[in-house]
């Protein structure tokens, strides 16, 4: 089993490596085995989503076997899930019954979702001051709402001082938002290289 | 040319702190939400109660994939952590590859936990392979497997507001971080102790992952510094158009 | 017999699950919402104390119950370090027991906890040579802070430290460390303390955070190889003590001391009890009649004998056990210790008779050091109360377990007649109210405790008369006893051969009374509040939603119904909008445009209205052939309804009449993220072979419909790139249509110029479509509900913040008060 | 009965049933949930199936000379099928592997490339006033040019982690790097309500599309 960890690892870092030399050196053949990596990369991710279905019916399926809480339910997933798949594979996504099933279905519950979100999260700002009572939670508040009035139609036309809000939170937002992208960017850099050096291995090696 | 310098250079440095990190332990500043984390893993052990640690639904062949290799990391040690508890943790992906990994990294964490019998298949899961569909399945997870806690970290967007609605429903607490700007914000008001920008990348760090974990958060400690002073005096340069 | 390995203990943890992750929630509340705690709310701890045990003895019971000799292995197992580093620890003992190992896997820190027997230990002695020294309290703190029974005070202790630094009792830890050197250097092994000291600073420092110390705690519990080197450990690599141990050290007890401004006002009271303790102390290390000896020599049976340090709180008298130990952490003092742990030290003094393994005498010994006095009298209580009346305690529901437990433990490998330990104290107690303080002085000199152990025999006859006496029994009124029921059983005067022995205990002092009054009022108060609290918060949670509910359903749903179109839209056009009007203006007539639909269906409604009536005022003045990419699985899908909701291929008048195929192509699904539009960039017919252009710069634009900044992201950076490279993109324009929520994030990259223009958000689409006279369309259709749903979004979130506010603020200054 | 009603009751009854949560969580919403995650999980395997691994992997197949570059993908791709038996899993380490090294090169660059260059060359390029049309533009632009940088490098200069212990034993980040927090804690928490604003705008327009749909269709049928 050791000699398998080492040469996943072995495997993970070199290709880390050629995909990351194809980024930013242009001498060929970099780029195309970039590409070629990045290719076989897509094909394992289609494929893992075949052995991440039979993880989700087999989930499904213990729930069901083993009568635990929402056993029942998980039996209309795997039913949906067989019956959708199933189809799909005869008929394939463009066919019109295939699109029924993004109709009537996930359009309709996935916009749902989202929609009960417009009452959620006035109700998670309503509470938020139960969760924390500091002044960045005022602030919080009080830019959205601000932000929100500038932006808000009325039957006059937009409130008078809209176009300042507007400047002045855009900016600092604009700010904000560049400052934690470039944070996040190099805390996923750092990952990355993380990786690439062989100290994460999550791919089964230790 | 510039890129390809700093990659080398944030490599080495890397190396450097981390080998540095081995020796002398580096001394992070407190985050509330990482204390809480740590309570709530030693809780859950403690209390035979559920961990719901869910990756999001970051694709691993696409950019996005940075932040489920954080999280992934945290999973590593929080399952080393959790070996003894009576009921192991619950992990939720939404990319069939990241469960996939989910379960290799517990099955790693128990082993060298000595605790291989811990591991369950069931407990890697896919919920769903679209992002409402994987927080839809979450949520479920939630109301259904008794959890006292969520570890919600990864690469999540507005369905996160879905994952915290049925936390606070579900009355458990709610520990997040995520890569995306919006999901932050839905955090930022949900959450008790909120993860911000790149603390998702700390999580390791702040859970014991290794000394590797502290020494790239101390290279964005010196990488943070160097971008600020090109920016300033960049910014400065252009203002007096010398650039 | 029931033996240890038969406990079913999930059923055991199942019974406690109700109970405990509520309680953890009202805990971490407690911790989080309020800065000063008061004392109803610190009164959670005793549940904490109450509760965690069984499941610590659930776990061990359920590792025996499946797998006797293995699952100590494993448990073990999980901590490396013993492995790894077996000379970290010199003056620990080599082999320590099976029971000892196991326990100390699961605690996931064996060198604390053997230090913390060797520290016990020296602090016993300590006591019993110099009970009345006032420094003495504080040396509780070492031993209690590697306690796991300490869970709460823990908890609070980080919680609080958020919250406010205690100075004062630094100098306090700091007085305790040298007290501990000054018993260290009269100790049998003058490494031990040392060892601990070197130790401590390292759980400390486990965690970098304030609340260091209540995180390595949580390492241990979690069962982590390393806590004092938490980030080394993955590498499994012996890390050397750190120079930087003295000041870890401080945070520690800096991290313990935190706790003590949270309740000013209990120390008196506590220092009065540990007098009292103290005072009883005298006797407690008597009963050894050889010091400890190597744990080397201690045979596995030990182990359970060591485990009911955790039953102990299951029953009735847990609560008894727990509530000094409660009140120590809620007065900030190191005060009554468990009398749990005095039970166990008791049980295990006796067994000294019945060949009690060394290591068992060393850690009695430690543990009657702890818990002078209370390691004599306090027993009787934890056996016979679990039995009897704990079915009327808030813990009622784990008792069934820890009667099982105790029972288990005494069947394994306590002789029979100590497994009815309630004989000592029914005539203990029985004579305490006739002792005079003289005579209990008296009764404190050593040379007495060996007869009073030996005399423990007969007395078992009196078990079953004071087993069943406690039911009938009132709870006591006054005294470190009040409340508890069955302590003083009702047999006849004179039942009891040794009046002297244990008779302090029921010598309760004002103090005593004081401590029991204000122990008895936060009792109170933590059984009455809370139920009340959580249900009516639950309630009040749940009509919030549904009014918000319904304000938000009728208020949209009458705009909507009503089709109100009466609300202006501004004419004034953001930069980007108008950036991205100029670049629809200069598509060539007829080109072939890229659109690419990278949205989930959760936003399609948005997005149709936002992208409305940029598509629409495109193909009204362009004409260009549209080319449809997902870079989403559902996306191909989407497209259908994007061109119908959108009216391009709806039939003229109304509809624009792009036919599919012909006008318009739907290239299906990109796969592959950022790959897959770099491969697509390079060549569009060799990624999507349905593409109709050869070369990607054909396309006279691109228009990324997206929900998601990073998704923009990658089409940003990948035609950067592809620019360097591709003089011929330059010209070609990238715009975006976002989602109000990725707008602000996809800014920075309309400012940096990557992208030429961007609609964001359904306020960008209205005025792009009135500015640029396209006909009405969704966007409009949406604008007066938008307006109305925004305002009362404000509305509600403003008064409802301020709601929450004001009650936020009159909560806490009724906490104060 | 035409696709297009079949979907819009199917879409109707659906979309109450999401909304019956609003009210409590209850088995509506948990079977509309349940399908849901079934259906869409079933369709994006069915897109994947037809858009990723047909055409990439078995297609290819039929040409001979495709064979030797596909039989690397292909061994790959067939050994992540040992993963569904926990005994045999490590033989689709090889496979995760390659995956997780690509997707860590794949972040490295997309985090350089898309992210760190372009944000600080945009961070800089705020301060170019050589186009500015006219003086009050310029001076605006510098307003909002500050406003910007100060956001940036305070937000960044924010998440510093390195802290270090103080003589009272906390633990805490220098006093410049604790002013700088909380300075920058100030613009976080404004940007995350400007960012919150956007989000609930979102779903609010998601919520109006919905009612739309609900009150439209309740309309065709009555025949208003």
């Amino acid at each position: 089993m050791r000699i398998v960890a080492i040469l996943s690892a072995i495997a993970a870092i070199s290709a880390g490596i050629i995909v990351l030399l194809g980024y930013f050196v242009s001498i060929p053949p970099l780029p195309d085995l970039r590409l070629l990596l990045t290719d076989w990369a897509i094909l394992i991710a289609g494929m893992a989503v075949l052995v991440g279905i039979y993880n989700l019916v087999a989930v499904q399926m213990e729930k069901i076997r083993t009568r635990q809480k929402g056993g029942a339910y998980g039996a209309l997933l795997v039913l949906s899930l067989i019956i959708t798949f199933g189809f799909g594979l005869l008929l394939g996504p463009e066919d019109p019954w295939m699109r029924l099933a993004v109709e009537a279905v996930i359009v309709p519950v996935e916009a749902a979702l989202m929609a009960i979100l417009a009452v959620t999260l006035i109700y998670a700002s309503i509470r938020l001051f139960q969760r924390r009572m500091d002044v960045m939670s005022v602030l919080f508040l009080l830019a959205a709402v601000v932000f929100m009035l500038a932006i808000m139609p009325t039957p006059f036309g937009p409130i008078p001082g809209d176009w300042f809000i507007l400047l002045v939170e855009g900016a600092i937002a604009r700010g904000g938002a560049r400052g934690l992208l470039i944070g996040i960017a190099l805390g996923t850099l750092l990952t990355g290289l993380r990786v690439l050096f062989g100290m994460d291995r999550p791919y089964g090696g230790n | 040319m510039i890129a390809l310098g700093l990659l080398g250079f944030a490599a080495l440095l890397l190396l450097g702190l981390t080998l540095w990190r081995r020796r002398s332990r580096a001394i992070l500043r407190p985050i509330d939400a990482y204390e809480r984390l740590n309570r709530a893993v030693g809780l859950a052990v403690e209390m035979g109660t559920r961990l719901h640690i869910s990756l999001g639904r970051g694709s691993l062949a696409t950019t996005r994939g940075g932040s489920a290799l954080a999280g992934l990391a945290m999973l590593r040690r929080l399952a080393e952590r959790t070996s003894a508890s009576d009921r192991p943790p619950v992990v939720t992906s939404g990319d069939a590859a990241l469960a996939i990994l989910s379960q290799d990294t517990l099955q790693s964490g128990y082993r060298v936990a000595g605790a291989q019998e811990q591991y369950r298949f069931s407990t890697g899961r896919l919920t769903g392979l679209t992002p409402f569909s994987y927080a839809a399945g979450s949520m479920s997870v939630e109301h259904d497997e008794n959890v006292s806690a969520n570890v919600v970290i990864g690469d999540l967007g507005m369905e996160s507001a879905l994952i915290a609605e049925a936390s606070d429903r579900e009355n458990s607490s709610l520990i997040a971080a995520s890569d995306d700007l919006s999901a932050q914000t839905i955090f930022y008001v949900s959450a008790q102790e909120p993860l911000i920008g790149e603390e998702l990348f700390a999580a390791g760090a702040y859970v014991g992952a290794g000394a590797s974990h502290e020494g790239s958060l101390l290279v964005q400690d010196i990488l943070r510094w160097l971008i600020i002073i090109t920016i300033l005096a960049g910014s400065f340069l252009k203002f007096l158009g010398m650039i | 017999m029931l033996q240890i390995g038969e406990k079913p203990t999930k059923k055991n943890t199942g019974e406690l699950e109700p109970i405990l992750p509520e309680w953890l929630r009202d805990v971490r509340q407690q911790a989080r919402e309020s800065a000063e705690e008061n004392a109803a709310q610190e009164a959670a701890q005793p549940k904490v104390q109450k509760n965690e045990p069984p499941d610590l003895l659930a776990g061990l019971a359920s590792q025996a119950g499946a797998d006797d000799d293995a699952i100590p292995d494993w448990l073990a197992g999980i901590n490396p370090a013993t492995a790894a580093k077996p000379s970290e620890s010199p003056a620990r003992e080599p082999a320590p027991s099976m029971a000892q190992d196991d326990r100390l896997s699961l605690m996931g820190e064996p060198e604390d906890l053997s230090d913390v027997r060797e520290e016990k230990d020296e602090l016993s002695e300590w006591f019993s040579r110099a009970s009345e020294q006032p420094g003495e309290p504080f040396t509780f703190e070492p031993g209690e802070s590697q306690d796991d029974l300490d869970l709460m005070s823990n908890l609070d202790a980080s919680a609080a430290s958020l919250q406010q630094p205690a100075p004062p009792k630094e100098e306090e830890d700091l007085g305790w460390l040298h007290d501990l050197e000054a018993s260290a250097k009269r100790s049998a092994e003058p490494s031990a303390p040392r060892q601990d000291l070197g130790s401590m600073p390292d759980n400390a420092s486990s965690q970098p955070s304030s609340g260091g110390e209540d995180l390595s705690w949580l390492n241990n519990l979690g069962g982590i190889s390393e806590p004092s080197q938490p980030f080394d450990q993955p590498q499994g690599k012996p890390v050397p003590a750190q120079p930087a141990a003295p000041q870890e050290d401080l945070s520690w007890l800096d991290n313990l001391g935190r706790t003590e401004p949270s309740q000013p006002t209990q120390p008196p009271a506590a220092q009065e009890d540990l007098s009292w303790l103290d005072n009883l102390g005298g006797t407690s290390e008597l009963p050894q009649p050889e010091p400890a000896r190597p744990s080397s020599d201690v045979p596995d049976s030990s182990s359970p004998i060591l485990s009911p340090r955790r039953t102990a709180p299951l029953s009735e008298e847990a609560e008894n056990e727990s509530l000094p130990e409660w009140l120590k952490s809620a007065t900030e003092e190191p005060s009554m210790p468990p009398l749990g742990a005095g039970a166990l030290s008791w049980f295990a003094s006796h067994d000294l008779d019945g060949n009690q393994p060394a290591a068992t005498q060393e850690s009695s010994a430690s543990l009657s050091g702890e818990m002078p006095g209370l390691s004599e009298e306090t027993p009787s209580p934890p056996f016979g109360q679990a039995q009897e009346t704990g079915g009327s305690t808030p813990s009622s529901e784990s008792l069934p377990a820890s009667n099982q437990d105790v029972d288990a433990l005494f069947s394994m490998d306590v002789p029979d007649w100590l497994s009815n330990p309630e004989s000592g104290v029914s005539d203990v107690s029985l004579q305490g109210a006739e002792i005079s303080p003289a005579e209990a002085g008296a009764s404190l000199a050593p040379v007495e405790l060996p007869s009073w152990v030996q005399a423990m025999r007969p007395v078992e006859a009196f078990i079953s008369e004071a087993a069943a006496g406690t039911e009938d029994q009132a709870p006591e009124r006054e005294g470190p006893l009040a409340g508890l029921r069955g302590v003083i059983p009702l047999l006849p005067i004179g039942s009891s051969r040794r009046p002297k022995a244990l008779s302090l205990t029921l010598q309760a002092t004002d103090e005593q009374q004081a401590g029991a009054a204000l122990l008895e009022q936060i009792l109170a108060g933590e059984t009455a509040a809370r139920p009340l609290v959580t249900s009516s918060s639950v309630a009040s949670q749940n009509v919030l939603r549904w009014v918000l509910t319904g304000l938000v359903m009728v208020v949209l749903g009458a705009m909507i119904g009503l089709r109100s179109q009466s609300m202006p839209v501004s004419t004034a056009l953001p930069v980007e909008v108008s950036a991205a009007s100029n670049a629809i203006a200069n598509i060539p007539e007829g080109a072939p445009v890229l659109v690419v639909v990278d949205y989930e269906p959760a936003l399609a409604g948005e997005l149709e209205a936002v992208s409305g009536p940029l598509l629409d005022n495109m193909v009204l003045l362009r004409h260009p052939n549209l080319s449809f990419l997902s870079t989403s699985p559902n996306g191909s899908a989407l497209v259908e309804r994007l061109v119908s909701n959108t009216k391009i291929n709806g039939p003229a008048p109304e509809g624009l009449g792009y036919q599919p195929g012909v006008q318009y192509f739907n290239l299906g699904y990109l796969p592959g993220g950022s790959a897959g539009v770099l491969a697509f960039i390079q060549s569009p017919q060799t990624a999507i072979p349905a593409a109709d252009v050869e070369n990607f710069s054909q396309y006279a634009a691109v228009i990324v419909l997206t929900d998601h900044a990073e998704s923009g992201r990658v089409w940003v950076e990948q035609l950067d790139a592809r620019k360097q490279s591709d003089p011929a993109l330059a010209s070609q324009p990238l715009l975006m249509v976002a989602s109000a929520q990725a707008g602000p994030l996809l800014q920075p990259y309309v400012s940096s110029r990557q992208v030429a223009g961007m609609i964001s958000g359904l306020p960008d689409a209205a005025r792009y479509e009135s500015v640029n006279n396209v006909p009405p369309g969704i966007a409009r259709t949406y604008w007066d509900a938008f307006g109305i749903g925004l305002l009362l979004a404000i509305i509600l979130i403003t008064f409802g913040s301020l709601w929450s506010l004001f009650t936020g603020i009159r909560l806490r200054r009724a906490g104060a008060e | 009965m035409s696709l297009d009603l079949l979907s819009a009751i199917f879409g109707l009854i659906f979309t109450l049933m999401v909304f019956s949560y609003l009210l409590g969580d209850n088995p509506l919403f948990r079977v509309a949930v349940y399908i849901f995650v079934g259906v869409s999980s079933g369709y994006a395997a069915t897109v994947v199936w037809h858009y990723v691994l047909v055409p990439k992997l078995f297609e290819p197949l039929r040409d001979p000379n495709q064979l030797v570059i596909l039989v690397i993908p292909l061994i790959l791709c067939f050994s992540l099928l040992a993963k569904l038996t926990p005994r045999i899993s490590w033989i689709g380490n090889f496979a995760m592997a390659v995956l997780v090294g690509v997707g860590a090169a794949a972040a490295i660059g997309g985090a350089v490339l898309g992210t760190l260059i372009p944000q600080v060359q945009a961070a800089i390029d705020a301060f170019d006033f050589r186009a500015a049309p006219s003086a009050s533009d310029a001076f605006f632009g510098l307003l909002s040019g500050i406003v910007m940088l100060m956001g940036t490098v305070f937000t960044l200069g924010y998440f510093h982690f390195s802290a270090e212990r103080a003589a009272d034993g906390k633990i805490r980040r220098n006093r410049v790097f604790e002013l700088i927090a909380s300075i920058g804690r100030i613009f976080i928490a404004i940007t995350f309500g400007v960012l919150f604003a956007g989000v609930y705008m979102s779903a609010l327009t998601a919520m109006i599309e919905r009612l739309g749909f609900v009150i439209n269709f309740f309309r065709q049928f009555i025949g208003i």
